[in-house]
């Protein structure tokens, strides 16, 4: 029962986009039902498993899936087949739920219900319609031109999601990796009338694929090691000594490399450094939607592959060794990450440029955390993280929507998204400030409430009972930076006075974005209290330690709870709430950029990544394509050899002419070879005789000569 | 009484103890006696065929108000063997430009066909040729030996005649063998099994032509198709093409086309039987009471499996003399546009029903699968209804347009 | 079973020679396709063969066998639809007079 | 020579018989006959190894409908009725010698392999052959999948028959 309901887990998204793209394109309300539907039901089947397999004891050996043949390879099958696990039910949890959110936050978010807009063209944002009332007329936001498409894409999207987490293997995984590719694509570049967002477009692709050949190369070499891509072929116990054992390339055991290569992928879709400047730039798909894909959905996608692969990471390593090469490159490369996203977001003034940077830095911690085999944490902070990160990004677009409407009923020309345009919406905006709080605070690892807390808590715990002295400490100054810039932007954007207009006339979204906003606060505090230690002083063992027990049944063997120490639970509390309060306090009272004192230009220009890269890679790339290539060697060397030989040539050519050609061809020779070439090309000619049997009667003598020589001088 | 439970292989059993005797291997007893089971069957059949003549001509009288033949013999009995003499002192002539081997062929190819049907006819439990588990199939395998022999019979002519009666015959026998097969697959779906005697046994309870009205008409017609018998006998319709595929033929050789035929409609009489009637069985469950244990000997098998036999065979007499013959383009278009999708419909139905009722109680089962039947054949019958008004509409009030062409 | 697999195996090779040959010697198109269906006949032999002497519980091939029925039934089909559309236009099935594609 | 090789060899005669008559004949009608009798010759066969389906379905596919639509072939595509002329090609010697070297190079490989020597093994007890066949047609553990793109193969050969015999109605 439960099998056939995973199978069917993807295919009402799929059936939706084909159904919008194909047939309701024009009918913008049937467009929507159709796709909010199909999540609906997506979300109703993924309860339903999820809630069947809490019931079900030991899940981690005892998961629901099943398989089927696909392609035949020689006397083998290929396999493709679904399963959930313990992993992918947690994750196929929040997958259902914040997609569902999404779809319904759209409807709102694309104003529908309102009319049409004035200026309104394909591929731009809409720009506000003017409705005449009683008798004067005003502007009020106006219907998106494109609302059938958006719906049909995010489909598509989920689609991809659902595909990828119920995956049994790397194949479809891969597939529904690669789908989320495409719709990222077509979601950051929807309002294609935009350059920006066509260069953000191309970007994203661009760098991701990077990352996914990588992951193709590791696939295949998976293939051709283990013959097989199903995760329980992999996670062979036998298989995975095996792939430990066997010497690779650098040094490295080909369970590292595949595990590097695999890494890299996630090092693109997740965007860790160095491959993590798609990300930014993606925020200029339609505002919070294709954000919240980007922060809570798609980006998890990468941290849930290399947490499924674990294993394989891992192979050859146990609780307590000195970790090995390629979980040292992804504890470093994620610690580096969070450190380095979280300082950037310090000086971002864009209100969803801050959540971008952050979003990286926590995807940072995940990653981090798995590089020092903290399985459970990072699946932990995965699930936290996705519905406080989903909350925050979808209040943010609550607070730009506000804003614009404010922006239209004045008039004003200021950008919409600059938090130092706002200020004081805590009052004009109620809804959207209280759930912004407790996303922010969840984000910050407010103490004991909040989700964010004690995911964040346990990488801390794991980090420190380990002995990862060194990531430890990056990731608590990163924490530390997470809850001064999430309270900068509370303060800016929240509290204080309206330093705009526009933020003074802002006002609550329609309740089909403030429900979303509620359903994924409650989430985001509650969902931190099924991982509560059980050694934690005081609250430890008033709930048990389910997530722990649950997730971590997916592994072969239960992995061990680290001892409680106050050491690490004494940084949490400081840098949550020390953060917290410098934030308060230095923001309180700054009223415009010139006042911040963290404006630092390396911060600001987010330590000039765009532009090394600018001038490590397409500087050199144009510069060879536009000087080298076309200047130098095109025009000079080439186009120089090529006016010598023609001159040559006709010099030779007129010598020849004089001194060979009239005397010797022309008289000797001249119609004499003609003639002969005629007189062979007739001959000839019969080979291309247009008689079907003929050829065949050729192909099988020159087949039966061949296979005569082979069997006589080789056999 | 052994001989009167089990005849056959009482009489094998008695064959093989005397060939054994005289000294005979194993191998060569059983291939005699093979051949003489064989021989007997074919003869049994033969005979009956000549009986067939008897009766299709005093039915065809009576249908037309005649007294039929009545000279020769009581009741006109020796008739036939009056025919046969007849047909075997005639010249046997072969056209001058025909292809000899093959006009000899065709004929042979005609009877063969149908004889070879008898070896998986369930005369009784223990009187047949051989229980095939593809008994079903077999019987459409035969029938295209049937149409090969149709086919060369008019191609060896050399008479347009007889080529275009026999590209009908094919055309015809070609198209109809589809729903025939879609509708054998309803027997087989009902019993599990495509063996006859299974289908037979099946039916013990309850005969398939109640589970299933809509495919025994379908059978039925496609069966008549197959035939070539009125009202599908183009192949030889007399105003068109003279005789169609057999005008070249005299003597024996037309004879056997006849008897072929006779003999073909007297089978077809008994696959009905089999695949819709019991067969030799269909006692309703009366034959497993004590005083009615009688019904299971192998004789009265016989005798009720020829009676209904016959009653089949005199259902296609009476089709075939009571409905005038149809235009060619009518027929195909009955059969692809009609035929076939109704059995594919009836085919589905009987699939599903016969899963999602297979819970119920016999009668309900039976009873489902009855009214299942009649409401598809009431919708088939509006169908037609309103096809047939609009059809009128259109022929009573022509369009200018239709009128120029 | 007292036959040599071989037995069926070189009689599936002897029909698939002369089939060959029919392929390759006769004029008339439709002659050339009846050569075709001696050769799938030829591997068809071979298929049931091999199921039968080899693995009998697995129906591989048997279920390739009727694969093999279908693509025969589909190529006559389709190559006899051609060559009566060809018939119509040019008026010969010889296969060396359809001969467009020379030179 | 025993009885089982006796009844293998008869069949065998007949189709290779008939397969040299196919090839060789003049008369197209008897060429297709001929081919009948072969393809009936193989039917034997596959009752003979115990494929009863397959055989049934031999004669009912090949016998029922190819070699209809052959011999329906070779009546559309003549004005007269016999043939006249040479009905194989001036250099039918090369296609010979091919089909005997391929023919030789099989039976040398054939005989080859002494695994190909053995008679068969009795069929497994309980086997139904019919029944697994059918399952394994339609089973997604076994051939479903080939089966369906087959199915769809035949529906495209249909539409394509039809519309290339059609030709164009202006």
């Amino acid at each position: 029962m439960e099998k056939y309901i995973i199978w069917l887990l993807p295919l009402p998204p799929l059936l939706s986009f084909f159904a919008i793209i194909l047939f309701t394109n024009k009918r913008k309300a049937l467009s929507h039902g159709i796709a909010v539907g199909a999540a609906g039901l997506s979300w109703l089947g993924s309860m339903f498993i999820f809630i069947r397999a809490l019931g079900v004891k030991e899940f981690g050996s005892n998961i629901f899936g099943s398989s089927i043949n696909w392609l035949p390879t020689g006397s083998t099958w290929l396999k493709v087949g679904v399963q959930v696990d313990p992993l992918s039910a947690v994750v196929i949890f929040f997958v259902a739920w914040t997609v569902l959110a999404i779809f319904i936050y759209s409807i709102g978010y694309h104003n529908f219900g309102q009319p049409k807009g004035d200026h309104d063209v394909a591929g731009l944002p809409p720009d506000g319609a003017t409705v005449t009332e009683h008798g004067h007329t005003h502007s009020v936001p106006s219907i998106e031109p494109m609302y059938s498409r958006f719906f049909a894409f995010i489909s598509l999207f989920a689609f991809g999601m659902y595909t990828l987490v119920v995956s049994d293997n790397l194949l479809t995984l891969f597939f529904g990796w690669e789908i989320m590719g495409l719709c990222s694509y077509l979601l950051i570049g929807f309002w294609f009338g935009k350059p920006s967002a066509r260069n953000a477009a191309v970007k994203a692709f661009m760098t991701t694929r990077i990352g996914d050949v990588f992951m193709l190369l590791g696939i295949a070499f998976v293939y051709s090691f283990t013959g097989s891509l199903s995760f329980s072929e992999i996670f062979k116990p036998a298989m995975l000594t095996a792939l430990a054992s066997t010497p690779a390339f650098f040094g490295l055991s080909a369970a590292g490399i595949i595990g590097l290569l695999l890494f890299i992928g996630t090092v693109g879709k997740s965007a860790q450094w160095p491959l993590h400047v798609w990300l930014p730039d993606a925020m200029e798909g339609p505002t919070p939607v294709s954000a919240m894909i980007h922060a809570a959905t798609m980006v998890s996608a990468g941290v849930y592959m290399i947490i499924r692969m674990f294993p394989l990471i891992s192979a050859g390593w146990t609780e307590g060794l000195p970790l090995n090469t390629t979980m040292s490159v992804i504890a470093f490369i994620g610690a580096f990450t969070a450190l380095f996203a979280a300082s950037i977001a310090l000086a971002q003034n864009d209100i969803k440029r801050v959540l971008a940077y952050s979003t990286i830095s926590q995807l940072g911690f995940m990653v981090a955390a798995l590089g020092i085999g903290a399985y459970v944490a990072a699946a932990f902070h995965l699930v936290t993280h996705a519905f406080f990160k989903a909350l925050l990004f979808l209040g943010s677009g609550s607070v730009i929507h506000g804003v614009e409407h404010g922006v239209l009923h004045t008039g004003e020309h200021t950008d919409p998204q600059n938090m130092f345009n706002m200020g004081g919406l805590r009052k004009k905006m109620p809804i959207t400030f209280w759930t912004f709080l407790i996303g922010g605070l969840a984000l910050s690892g407010f103490p004991v409430l909040t989700a964010g807390f004690w995911s964040k808590d346990e990488i801390f715990a794991e980090a420190f009972g380990n002995g990862h002295i060194l990531v430890f400490i990056v990731l608590a100054v990163a924490a530390f930076m997470t809850a001064f810039y999430t309270m900068r932007q509370i303060t800016l954007t929240f509290l204080g006075e309206p330093r705009t207009k526009a933020a003074g006339h802002a006002s609550e979204t329609t309740w089909t974005m403030t429900i979303p906003l509620i359903v994924l606060a409650v989430f985001a505090v509650g969902f931190g209290w099924v991982g509560i230690p059980e050694q934690f002083p005081g609250l430890g063992g008033l709930i048990p330690n389910w997530f722990h027990a649950f997730v971590g049944g997916t592994l072969a063997e239960l992995p061990k709870e680290v001892g409680f120490s106050w050491v690490p639970l004494a940084t949490s509390l400081t840098v949550a709430l020390g953060g917290l309060f410098c934030g308060w306090l230095v923001y309180r009272n700054v009223k415009s950029p010139e006042q911040d004192f963290l404006q630092i230009p390396a911060l600001k220009n987010k330590w000039y990544f765009d532009e090394i890269y600018n001038f490590l890679f397409i500087k050199p790339a144009t510069w060879v394509a536009e000087k080298f290539t076309s200047l130098y060697m095109d025009q000079i060397v080439i186009d120089g050899v090529l006016h010598g030989v023609a001159r040559f040539s006709l010099f030779l050519g007129h010598a020849f002419r004089t001194y060979f050609d009239k005397p010797v061809i022309n008289e000797f020779i001249g119609d004499g070879t003609g003639s002969v070439v005629k007189a062979s090309g007739t001959g000839l000619r019969k080979i291309q005789a247009g008689r079907i049997q003929y050829y065949m009667v050729a192909s099988i003598t020159v087949l039966v000569i061949f296979a005569l020589l082979f069997y006589f001088l080789l056999v | 009484m052994p001989f009167l439970n089990d005849p056959v292989n009482f009489i094998s059993g008695w064959m093989r103890s005397l060939l054994f005797g005289w000294g005979l291997p194993s191998g060569l007893v059983t291939v005699i006696i093979y051949f003489i089971g064989i021989t007997v069957l074919v003869m049994f059949a033969m005979v009956l065929d000549i009986f067939l003549v008897w009766v299709e001509r005093k039915v065809v009288a009576r249908f037309q108000d005649r007294l039929g033949p009545n000279r020769i013999g009581p009741f006109g009995l020796i008739q036939p063997f009056a025919d046969i003499i007849k047909l075997v002192i005639k010249e046997d002539i072969t056209p001058t430009g025909a292809d000899k081997l093959l006009f000899n062929l065709g004929p042979v190819l005609a009877i063969a066909s149908v004889i070879i049907l008898w070896a998986i006819l369930p005369i009784s439990s223990k009187i047949f040729g051989v229980d095939l588990n593809v008994a079903v199939l077999y019987l459409v395998a035969a029938g295209a030996l049937g149409t090969l022999s149709i086919i060369v019979g008019g191609w060896a002519s050399n008479n347009k005649y007889a080529l275009l009666g026999a590209f009908r015959m094919v055309a015809n026998m070609v198209s109809y063998e589809i729903p025939m097969v879609v509708v054998l697959l309803i027997p087989t779906i009902l019993a599990n099994s495509m063996s006859v005697q299974d289908i037979t046994q099946a039916q013990s309870g309850m005969w398939f032509a109640v589970l299933s009205p809509l495919a025994l008409l379908i059978f039925l017609i496609s069966a008549i198709a197959e035939l070539g018998r009125s009202p599908f006998d183009l192949n030889e319709a007399e105003s068109e093409i003279v005789a169609g595929f057999h005008i070249e033929y005299t003597g024996m050789k037309f004879g056997l086309f006849y008897a072929g035929e006779l003999l073909h409609a007297f089978t077809f009489g008994g696959f009905i039987a089999v695949l819709f009637f019991g067969g030799y069985g269909g006692f309703f469950g009366l034959e497993k009471l004590g005083i009615f244990s009688w019904l299971n000997n192998s004789f009265v098998q016989a005798v009720v499996f020829l009676a209904k036999a016959m009653f089949g065979y005199w259902v296609i007499m009476w089709i075939k003399y009571s409905m005038p013959r149809i235009r060619i383009d009518h027929m195909l278009t009955f059969n692809w546009k009609f035929l076939t999708p109704l059995s594919l419909v009836v085919l589905v139905n009987t699939a599903v029903l016969s899963k999602v009722l297979s819970g119920l109680p016999g009668w309900g089962y039976v009873l489902g699968m009855f009214l299942s039947n009649l409401i598809i054949g009431y919708i088939t019958v509006e169908i037609l209804r309103a096809y047939g008004r609009k059809q009128r509409k259109t022929e009573a009030n022509p369009s200018p347009q239709r009128l120029q062409n | 079973m007292n036959v040599p697999l071989s037995w069926y195996l070189i009689l599936a090779a002897a029909l698939f020679s002369i089939g060959l040959f029919g392929v390759l010697s006769r004029k008339n198109a439709i002659a050339i396709l009846l050569g075709v269906e001696l050769m799938l006949n030829a591997v068809n032999i071979n298929l049931v063969a091999f199921w039968r002497y080899l693995d009998p519980a697995n129906m591989a091939g048997q279920v390739f066998a009727v694969i093999v029925f279908a693509v025969a039934a589909a190529e006559v089909a389709v190559g006899l639809a051609l060559i009566i559309s060809v018939y119509r236009r040019r008026k010969t099935v010889i296969a060396d007079e359809i001969d467009l594609m020379k030179w | 020579m025993t009885v089982d090789r006796i009844i293998f060899l008869v069949p065998a005669a007949l189709i290779l018989g008939s397969a040299v008559m196919v090839v060789i004949t003049r008369k197209l009608i008897h060429a297709a006959l001929w081919l009948v009798a072969a393809l009936f010759g193989v039917a034997i066969l596959y009752a003979i190894l115990q494929a009863s389906f397959l055989a049934v379905v031999q004669v009912v596919v090949y016998i029922g409908a190819i070699a209809i639509l052959f011999i329906f072939a070779v009546m559309l595509t003549r004005r007269e009725m016999l043939d006249k002329g040479a009905q194989t090609r001036s250099n039918w010697w090369l296609p010979a010698l091919l089909g005997l070297l391929i023919l030789v190079g099989l039976v040398f490989l054939i005989i080859g392999q002494p695994a190909f020597g053995q008679p068969a093994a009795a069929l497994p007890a309980g086997l139904d052959a019919l029944r697994s066949l059918g399952t394994a047609l339609v089973s997604p553990d076994a051939f479903v999948l080939p089966f369906e793109v087959a199915s769809v193969l035949l529906l495209a050969a249909l539409v394509g028959a039809v519309y290339i015999a059609t030709g164009n109605k202006e």
